[in-house]
């Protein structure tokens, strides 16, 4: 049982994670992953907006009518989203100003939506829980990744530790250069799995919606 | 007057189109405009129910949460409005239209999802920007966004007869295109300010 | 059969294939490297005006995006096919889209930028969407702005201008900050000034100085038929109109900034610019009226490259709504 | 602004309730409405087989793609819910299941490749030019092949090949990765020269050349093809060797990898592929009403 | 589906928004608070940090700033006497509003300046953060808010790079200190 | 007159100097001909002898089968010795009959010509043509009994002798015009009775003024009046033209640029008509001929002599002695070669046909054919070499030379990708595969056997659905 839990949070992680592997709830990843820190609290949002999505859906899910089931998730995803809103904005106000707009926009993230539809209103409340765990940890790690090698190279530093002096490649903390990091990030991704895995080609995700 | 809603057009359409220059509703634009086909698709029902859903939000916005004032709950609102309309329309079209359906109503699910569809009413209340001005934005961040998915659409139909090294295949050589039309977009930056 | 009879033609092997059989002996290094040879006038004069500076960021950027496009085919497992000239033209217009006093790293950069993201990630020659050495710039200028938009002065003695002229900045920067009449000041009259912008006595980038040298190497160009006139011509003329339209000196929009390396020379790459005419006069005027676009309102003095790299985004789609008239078809209508 | 009133809690709660309420009100009637008004009636049996299906939209089913099929196979009785090759034998159990069909037997398949002839043992009657494609290069006199039932090796089973089953050896031939390899037919289908046949995966001793050619043609052509002996036929215990106008041909209903053939054939074109280690897992018998269920197969 | 079901589809969603509305209003009535005084507190350290002999800051008047947006003065005053004004002003810059306070004497000299929130592009406009270029305006009259590209003691030196985000946030600095002057020309009791 | 040529095309070096004013001279009798039963478009005849028949030259050995088809012919007295495949020259094996020669190279004895040929009904005249085997001699064999029997619907106005002979190297039809004039002109008399118009015309490329000379005094002389009813329409008018009328013949001086002896681009050079795509020549009221048919057509019908033989341009680097030569059908071209001194080492590759459109030749025990206007061997050097060609660099410049105005460039690199119903939606079906794209490509595109490939591919599919 405790293997089936690990085997689907780390699920979310690899195999299946959302903005690699799934490409969804791709906007933050580009918009706010400048650092590390911006990053590692966009993730941690969605983190637990999922996770507590996931457990409500999974608690409800005999009481919802299939009929306005959508409306229903998305009422209950849109619910935990402005929580989390009003508590950044009342208790964490530099992070809500450097990303308050992605974080009211997590309540469109398709990953949360699919996970409730696709996993939360089928399974048990801790299996559900472990899923969205498992991938908004994938989303986290993500963020956090990108936002490192952006960080890293655009600024020179990790986390806001200093390791240059003066900032590399501006670009990278541009948007612009967060979709060549993704992109450039897929590819590596894509390589180790054709290379060692023998993966599919073309891989990457898409289409998954 | 005019003119003001001519700026916010070309604004929200060209200069800082969301995708390009806001990195906004990306993974719709990412997920339908591998096609010409599906890339028109997606376009016309986005924008059909992106301005449908400004002029709804403003409504219930100005006329019934201000007085109200429950604005806290206008995330709620806005994403309920979109989520009910859709699944109207979804229901309506399957009916009455089977063939339109048929193509276009895959796309109207994804429009849920989609980060403009929520981006373009919140930034209509934080402007305070008045019906039409509302309407407008709706209007142009949807024709941006269908220019972005048609531009994407035509160049990803270009890119199939190229001979991408295999690990850059499919989503990530799409985000390295987009991130090249991005920097191109630069040179539109310090524009128009909004 | 009876084959013994002529051994001699028995025992050869031939080869065989579809016709035709014979070719123009058109080839792809010689177009590279004859639209390269029509850019070292530019080039020459631009290393006279700004010394060995100017003379090692050409070679940088030429050398590194040869190094990278090797390395890249390498490693993707694809031939190396650094003798078709492709990249040490990028590598060269690369060079000539820097201004002369860039760091080293600049050009080494922009080169792997260009050559490796912009065209090899595609699949090499032929298949990028983007101008791989306007990508290499646009990428430099958002990533180290101090040195792309500080201009060095010419230093060479062909100089007719007054000493304290053109002080680091643009003709088109001047424009932009402090207006036309103190950018006349500079000058000695308003031909002066058109004269001087012609022979490139100027800040600027490297390839924007030399106009008449680089008009020359056009010629040459459009005398071989390696480039046609529909793309630079419209592409001209519009900024020239807009900008006489808006109130400005179409003469000095059309000489000042990188119009004509960017009209001759990058906005007629064949890989990336549309293939019918009719679609390459609507690029040419769509960069046009981007350029003009950018110069009046936008952020930047300068828009060619941007321009550029915008219509690029296009140009698929202008492939498609322009196709190609069969023969025939008109009468077929009739 | 919403800063200069801090209302009471009561009323704030009210009125949200009071505001969620109607939203909820609106929408759920307006849904539940729309939902009864314009109801329609989808087949969940079609999208049961659809989810059944493994979505590689091959064709080998001979629909348009998995949904093509999908429909199909609800839609009419008749047709066999086991014509998804790639999905084999659990697929057709499957859509057997949901469509209320008796599933049929599939005998799994595998693809093979009927020529030996490589770039040291065949050889090439001219130097071909052109596209590296076996269908571009027969446009050039036929291939260039100095046997004309030989394989090109430009490698277009591999291209086709949707599930990257195909790979070319280094010299020129094909190799079926068997594992990979879903008998879905697309290979057969391109291969210009009919190199390629679907041949039942336990079986393994094959005759691998195609060429109808005589004797003294072949051994000009190659070293390793078919002469037409017919030492094999003769000499097969089980009689599953036949012989069709100069090229020997495998009845693999009666092939009992006795391996006699594989011994007596002078030109080594018989090849017996069996995988030492599973040899004894392997010699099972197969029903012998094979052939049809090949046909079927094999499209 | 009958009529039965339409009501029972409809009260599900009804007790879901409900159940929905209720927790969203006591969290908003919990956080709200907390927000605006957070808000008042950053805008007050920020004043204070400005004008530090202040003892007392209050909201003067509102003005029109740059893009119709909202400006306010706030007058400072120290033993009942006005030590300064502090102006809530936003000016355009490269890509976006810069909203900003500047603090001047009574004398329309500044004692410094504040950046609020900017959007501008990470490295360049958004170096006006950095003290050495906050620094600049302190002591500034008006005839010196001028933006110079190369060195300079006396005027404004700008952010290299960002010459425009520069010269947006001095001209901020100049409209907010002409809008004080027009409002006191106004209202003599300011 | 000079009318506007077509759009595009190119100019390869014409290279026509080695054989241009050498005389056609007669092949010596082969000792042995294979005789495929297709050298047609359309069904293959079906072999009538058996091993081990005498036949005599000008029997039918190959009977007709069906419409779009013509019957075979001995081409020299002998002995059947095979009847079965053998290798020809289109690349892939085909039936054939092998005969060998008894060195009498006697007639068979119910040849019989017709003297007043003008004046015989024109469904007698094509049947002659038929059973003659008459095939379009400029390389598209289509039977010309069919050719000239548009249906009754389509007007025809023009008579279109193709003398452009645009291929480089290639000096047959040119010789021929120059040595022959006669029996070209009166082809074309024979052709403009059968389809009824008083109006013909022959196209001839400006570079050969001797061939042009020689035609233009012979068409003079065409004073001829008409033998049977005639009538035609122009401008939407029926018009009349009585037994007596006149006939003319013009010849027509063309601008030297290849493809200009393709059927709609001399349409459009002689006429300024353009044949829409999809449609044929008669829709516009043409019939395009080649001079060596009409030739042909006149042998026939005033001697009865079948198609048996015809004149081929055996030239190229690689050839030692280049000849204008007269060859029987289903001569090796071993033995031709031979007779022209042999081929040397410079020769890298071996064409039937001119170097733009001919077939490479893998060995030369293949027979001349109907369709072999020529064997030209290339040097290593001229022969293109695409085995390595590269990407498309969308330099645009075969959509300037492509003829027919398509894109090759795009339906190249489709079809590089296996997208031919796309393809198909480009055009590739009006392509005719002239191959001035590959010529001017830069990156040595395949683009001709690209075309050809999808096409088949296409035919392949569609004959599958059906
Ligand atoms: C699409 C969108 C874009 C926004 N962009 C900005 C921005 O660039 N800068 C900013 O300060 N606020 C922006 N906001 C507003 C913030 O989300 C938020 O409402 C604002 O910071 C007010 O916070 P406060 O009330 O806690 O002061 C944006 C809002 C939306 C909906
Ligand atoms: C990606 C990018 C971001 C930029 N951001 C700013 C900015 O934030 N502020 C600004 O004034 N100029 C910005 N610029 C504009 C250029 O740096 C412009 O050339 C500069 O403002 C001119 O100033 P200078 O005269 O100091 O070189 C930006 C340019 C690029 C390419
Ligand atoms: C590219 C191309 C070039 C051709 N060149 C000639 C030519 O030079 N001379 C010629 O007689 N036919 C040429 N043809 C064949 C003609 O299109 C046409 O089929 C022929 O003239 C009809 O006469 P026939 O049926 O008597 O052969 C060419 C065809 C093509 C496609
Ligand atoms: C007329 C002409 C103009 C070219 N201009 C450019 C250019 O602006 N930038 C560039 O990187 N390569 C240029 N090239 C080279 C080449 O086309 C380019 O490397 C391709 O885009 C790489 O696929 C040019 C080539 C030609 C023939
Ligand atoms: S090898 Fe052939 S049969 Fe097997 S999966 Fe590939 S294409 Fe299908
Ligand atoms: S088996 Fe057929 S398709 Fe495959 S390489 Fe051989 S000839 Fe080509
Ligand atoms: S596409 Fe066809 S018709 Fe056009 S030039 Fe090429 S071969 Fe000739
Ligand atoms: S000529 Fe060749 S390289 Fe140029 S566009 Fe055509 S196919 Fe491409
Ligand atoms: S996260 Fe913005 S559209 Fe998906």
């Amino acid at each position: 049982m405790a293997a089936s839990y690990k085997k689907l949070i780390l699920n979310g992680i690899f195999s299946e994670n959302p903005v690699f592997r799934l490409a969804l709830s791709l906007c933050p990843a580009v918009a706010v992953t400048t650092s590390v820190r911006n990053g590692f609290l966009m993730g941690v949002a969605v983190l637990c907006v999922m996770t507590m999505v996931n457990i409500t859906v999974s608690i409800l899910r005999n009481l919802i009518n299939p009929k306005v089931r959508i409306p229903a998730y998305i009422l209950i995803i849109a619910t935990y989203v402005s929580i989390t809103e009003m508590m950044m904005r009342a208790y964490s106000r530099t992070a809500y100003k450097q990303m308050g707009l992605y974080i009211q926009l997590i309540v469109v993230f398709a990953i949360i939506i699919s996970r409730a539809e696709l996993f939360a209103s089928r399974n048990k409340v801790l299996p559900s829980a472990a899923d969205g765990f498992g991938m908004g940890l994938g989303f986290l790690g993500a963020l956090v990744l990108v936002g490192a090698v952006r960080e890293l190279i655009g600024k020179g530093s990790i986390a806001g530790f200093h390791i240059t002096a003066s900032s590399p490649l501006l670009i990278m903390v541009l948007p612009t250069g967060g979709f060549f990091v993704i992109g450039l990030l897929m590819g590596l991704f894509n390589w180790i799995d054709q290379r060692y895995y023998g993966g599919r080609p073309g891989g990457g995700g898409g289409g998954h919606h | 007057m005019f003119k003001d809603l001519f700026t916010i057009f070309i604004a929200s359409a060209i200069i800082n189109n969301f995708v390009f220059t806001r990195y906004l509703g990306l993974c719709i634009f990412f997920g339908v405009s591998k096609k010409m086909e599906t890339a028109l698709g997606m376009s016309m029902t986005f924008t059909a129910v992106m301005v449908i859903s400004a002029a709804l939000s403003w409504l219930v916005y100005n006329l019934v949460m201000l007085p109200l004032h429950i604005e806290f709950l206008k995330i709620v609102l806005f994403i309920g409005i979109v989520a009910g309309f859709v699944q109207f329309a979804d229901t309506l079209l399957k009916k009455l239209n089977p063939t339109l359906y048929y193509k276009l109503g895959i796309y109207l699910v994804l429009i849920t999802t989609n980060c403009i569809i929520l981006a373009v009413p919140l930034l209509n209340t934080d402007n305070n920007y008045n019906f039409l001005q509302s309407i407008t934005l709706g209007l142009g961040s949807g024709a941006g966004f269908s220019l972005a998915l048609i531009i994407m659409a035509s160049i990803r139909e270009r890119l199939e007869l190229a001979n991408i090294p295999k690990p850059f295949q499919g989503m990530p050589i799409a985000f390295i295109v987009t991130g090249l039309i991005a920097l191109a977009f630069l040179g539109f930056s310090g524009m128009i300010t909004i | 059969m009876d084959t013994e009879k002529n051994p001699q033609v028995e025992a050869r092997v031939f080869r065989a294939s579809v016709g035709p059989h014979i070719s123009s002996g058109e080839s792809v290094p010689h177009i590279m490297w004859t639209v390269s040879a029509a850019l070292l006038p530019a080039a020459g004069l631009s290393i006279y005006y700004f010394g060995l500076p100017a003379l090692s960021v050409l070679v940088l950027s030429i050398v590194s995006a040869i190094v990278f496009e090797a390395l890249a085919q390498k490693l993707a497992g694809a031939k190396i096919t650094i003798s078709d000239g492709s990249a040490i033209l990028t590598g060269l217009l690369l060079g000539m889209n820097l201004p002369a006093s860039v760091p080293f790293y600049l050009p080494v950069i922009g080169s792997a930028v260009a050559v490796i993201i912009t065209k090899q990630l595609f699949g090499g020659l032929g298949y990028n969407i983007f101008n791989p050495a306007l990508i290499g710039r646009a990428f430099l200028m958002a990533s180290f702005p101090r040195f792309m938009t500080t201009w060095p002065l010419p230093q060479g003695s062909l100089s007719l201008a007054r000493p304290d002229a053109v002080t680091g900045a643009t003709p088109l920067g001047i424009l932009k900050e402090e207006g036309y009449r103190k950018l006349l000041s500079h000058f000695a009259s308003r031909h002066d000034m058109y004269v001087q912008l012609l022979l490139g006595h100027r800040g600027g980038a490297m390839g924007e100085t030399g106009i008449v040298a680089l008009l020359f190497g056009a010629a040459y160009l459009l005398y071989k038929g390696y480039i046609t006139w529909h793309i630079p011509v419209t592409f001209i003329a519009t900024v020239a109109v807009l900008t006489a339209v808006f109130g400005g000196d179409p003469w000095l929009a059309m000489l000042s900034g990188g119009l004509v390396l960017g009209a001759f020379f990058m906005a007629t790459d064949y890989v990336t610019v549309p293939q019918l005419k009719r679609a390459q006069v609507a690029f040419g005027l769509g960069c046009g009226i981007i350029t003009a676009l950018i110069r009046l309102e936008g952020g930047y003095p300068e828009g060619v490259c941007y321009a550029i790299l915008l219509m690029n985004c296009f140009t698929p789609l202008l492939d498609r709504a322009f196709k190609a008239k069969k023969f025939g078809e008109a009468s077929a209508k009739a | 602004m919403q800063e200069a009133i801090q209302p009471n809690l009561i009323s704030i709660v009210l009125k949200s309730l009071a505001f969620m309420g109607g939203i909820g009100a609106v929408f759920g009637l307006g849904l539940a409405y729309a939902a009864k008004k314009f109801a329609v009636k989808t087949d969940p049996k079609v999208q049961a087989v659809r989810d059944a299906l493994p979505g590689a939209n091959c064709g080998a089913c001979g629909f348009a793609g998995c949904q093509g099929y999908a429909e199909a196979v609800v839609g009419d009785a008749n047709l066999s819910p086991g014509l998804c090759a790639p999905g084999k034998a659990d697929v057709a159990a499957l859509v057997a299941k949901i469509t209320g069909k008796l599933a049929p037997e599939v005998i799994p398949m595998v693809a093979t490749a009927f020529c030996r002839g490589d770039e040291c043992k065949a050889s090439r009657r001219f130097k071909y030019e052109g596209v590296k494609d076996c269908r571009a290069a027969i446009l050039v006199a036929g291939g260039d092949k100095t046997c004309v039932y030989g394989c090109l090796g430009y490698g277009t089973c591999g291209k086709a090949c949707p599930f990257g089953a195909i790979t070319m050896s280094r010299e020129n031939l094909p190799i079926v990765d068997r594992e990979k390899c879903t008998a879905c037919g697309v290979c057969v289908a391109a291969c210009p020269k009919g190199i390629i046949h679907l041949t039942p995966a336990p079986r393994k001793v094959h005759i691998l050349c195609s060429s109808h050619d005589k004797g003294p043609a072949v051994k000009k052509a190659c070293e390793i093809g078919c002469i037409g002996c017919g030492l094999c036929a003769k000499g097969c215990p089980e009689g599953a060797i036949s012989m069709d106008d100069n090229l020997a041909v495998m009845d693999y209903a009666r092939c009992t990898h006795c391996e006699t053939c594989v011994l007596l054939c002078p030109q080594r074109t018989i090849k017996d592929m069996l995988d030492p280690a599973k040899e004894q897992a392997e010699r099972i018998k197969l029903p012998k009403k094979e052939p049809q269920a090949k046909a079927a197969g094999g499209k | 589906m009958n009529s039965k079901d339409i009501i029972k589809i409809t009260l599900n969603l009804v007790a879901i928004c409900a159940v929905a509305g209720v927790i969203l209003s006591v969290v908003w009535a919990v956080t709200n608070p907390v927000r605006l005084e957070k808000k008042a507190e950053e805008l007050r350290a920020a004043q204070k940090a400005l004008v530090p002999q202040a003892q007392n800051i209050t909201e003067a008047l509102k003005f029109v700033s740059a893009g119709g947006k909202e400006g306010v003065i706030y007058k400072a005053t120290a033993d009942g006497k006005t030590v300064g004004y502090i102006i809530k002003a936003y000016a355009k810059g490269y890509s976006s509003f810069i909203e900003m306070l500047v603090a001047v004497d009574i004398d329309y000299r500044i004692i410094g300046i504040q950046i609020l929130s900017e959007q501008e592009t990470p490295g360049l406009g958004a170096e006006m953060e950095k003290k050495w270029f906050k620094d600049q305006f302190r002591g500034k009259t008006e005839d010196h808010l001028i933006v110079m590209k190369g060195e300079t003691k006396t005027d404004i030196q700008a952010i290299s790079g960002a010459t425009i985000s520069s010269r947006a946030v001095t001209n901020g600095v100049k409209a907010a200190v002409d809008a004080l002057r027009a409002e006191r020309a106004k209202d003599r009791a300011l | 007159m000079r009318i506007t040529s077509f759009k595009g095309g190119v100019h390869p070096p014409d290279n026509k100097k080695a054989t241009a004013s050498l005389p056609i001279v007669d092949a010596a009798l082969p000792e042995r001909v294979v005789i495929p039963m297709s050298m047609h478009i359309g069904a293959p005849a079906k072999p009538i002898v058996g091993v081990g028949d005498l036949v005599k030259k000008g029997r039918k050995i190959g009977e007709a089968q069906g419409a779009v088809s013509v019957p075979v012919h001995a081409s020299i007295s002998g002995k059947v010795m095979a009847v079965g495949n053998f290798p020809s020259p289109m690349g892939v094996d085909a039936q054939a009959v092998v005969i060998e020669s008894d060195g009498k190279d006697e007639w068979a004895d119910d040849i019989s010509g017709h003297d007043d040929y003008l004046s015989l009904n024109p469904d007698v005249l094509r049947n002659i043509i038929k059973e003659a085997g008459i095939v379009g001699m400029g390389g598209a064999t289509f039977p010309s009994h069919v050719k000239l029997s548009p249906p009754k619907e389509k007007k025809i106005r023009y008579a279109i002798l193709n003398g452009a002979e645009c291929e480089p190297y290639l000096t047959a039809d040119a010789r021929l015009m120059e040595e022959n004039p006669g029996d070209i002109i009166e082809g074309l008399k024979i052709i403009m009775t059968i389809l009824r118009v008083t109006d013909g015309f022959v196209g001839i490329e400006d570079n050969k003024k001797a061939a042009i000379k020689a035609m233009s005094a012979e068409a003079g002389k065409v004073a001829c009046e008409l033998m049977v009813e005639t009538y035609y329409e122009r401008d939407g008018i029926q018009y009349e033209v009585p037994k007596g009328c006149k006939m003319g013949v013009k010849v027509i001086p063309l601008p030297v640029k290849y493809p200009q002896g393709s059927e709609k681009q001399l349409i459009k050079a002689v006429t300024g008509l353009e044949v829409p795509p999809g449609h044929l020549p008669m829709d516009v009221g043409a019939v395009v001929q080649n001079v060596a048919t009409a030739a042909a057509i006149y042998q026939a019908v005033r001697f009865g002599r079948p198609l048996i033989e015809r004149v081929l341009t055996v030239t190229g680097p690689g050839i030692n002695e280049p000849k204008n030569l007269r060859v029987r059908i289903g001569t090796l071209f071993e033995d031709v070669i031979s007779q022209c001194g042999g081929i040397n080492k410079k020769a890298a590759k071996v064409v039937m046909g001119g170097p733009m459109m001919g077939i490479a030749q893998a060995d030369f025990g293949v027979p001349v054919i109907k369709g072999t206007s020529g064997i030209v061997a290339l040097s290593e050097k001229e022969a293109v070499n695409v085995m390595d060609f590269g990407p498309c660099i969308r330099c645009g410049r075969c959509i300037d030379v492509c003829p027919m105005g398509l894109n090759p460039s795009v339906l190249g690199r489709l079809i590089e990708k296996g997208r031919f119903e796309e393809a198909k939606e480009y055009g590739l079906l009006d392509c005719f595969e002239c191959g001035s794209c590959s010529f001017v490509c830069p990156s040595g595109r395949p683009m001709v056997q690209f075309t050809k490939w999808a096409k088949r591919e296409l035919a392949r599919k569609k004959a599958k659905a059906s």
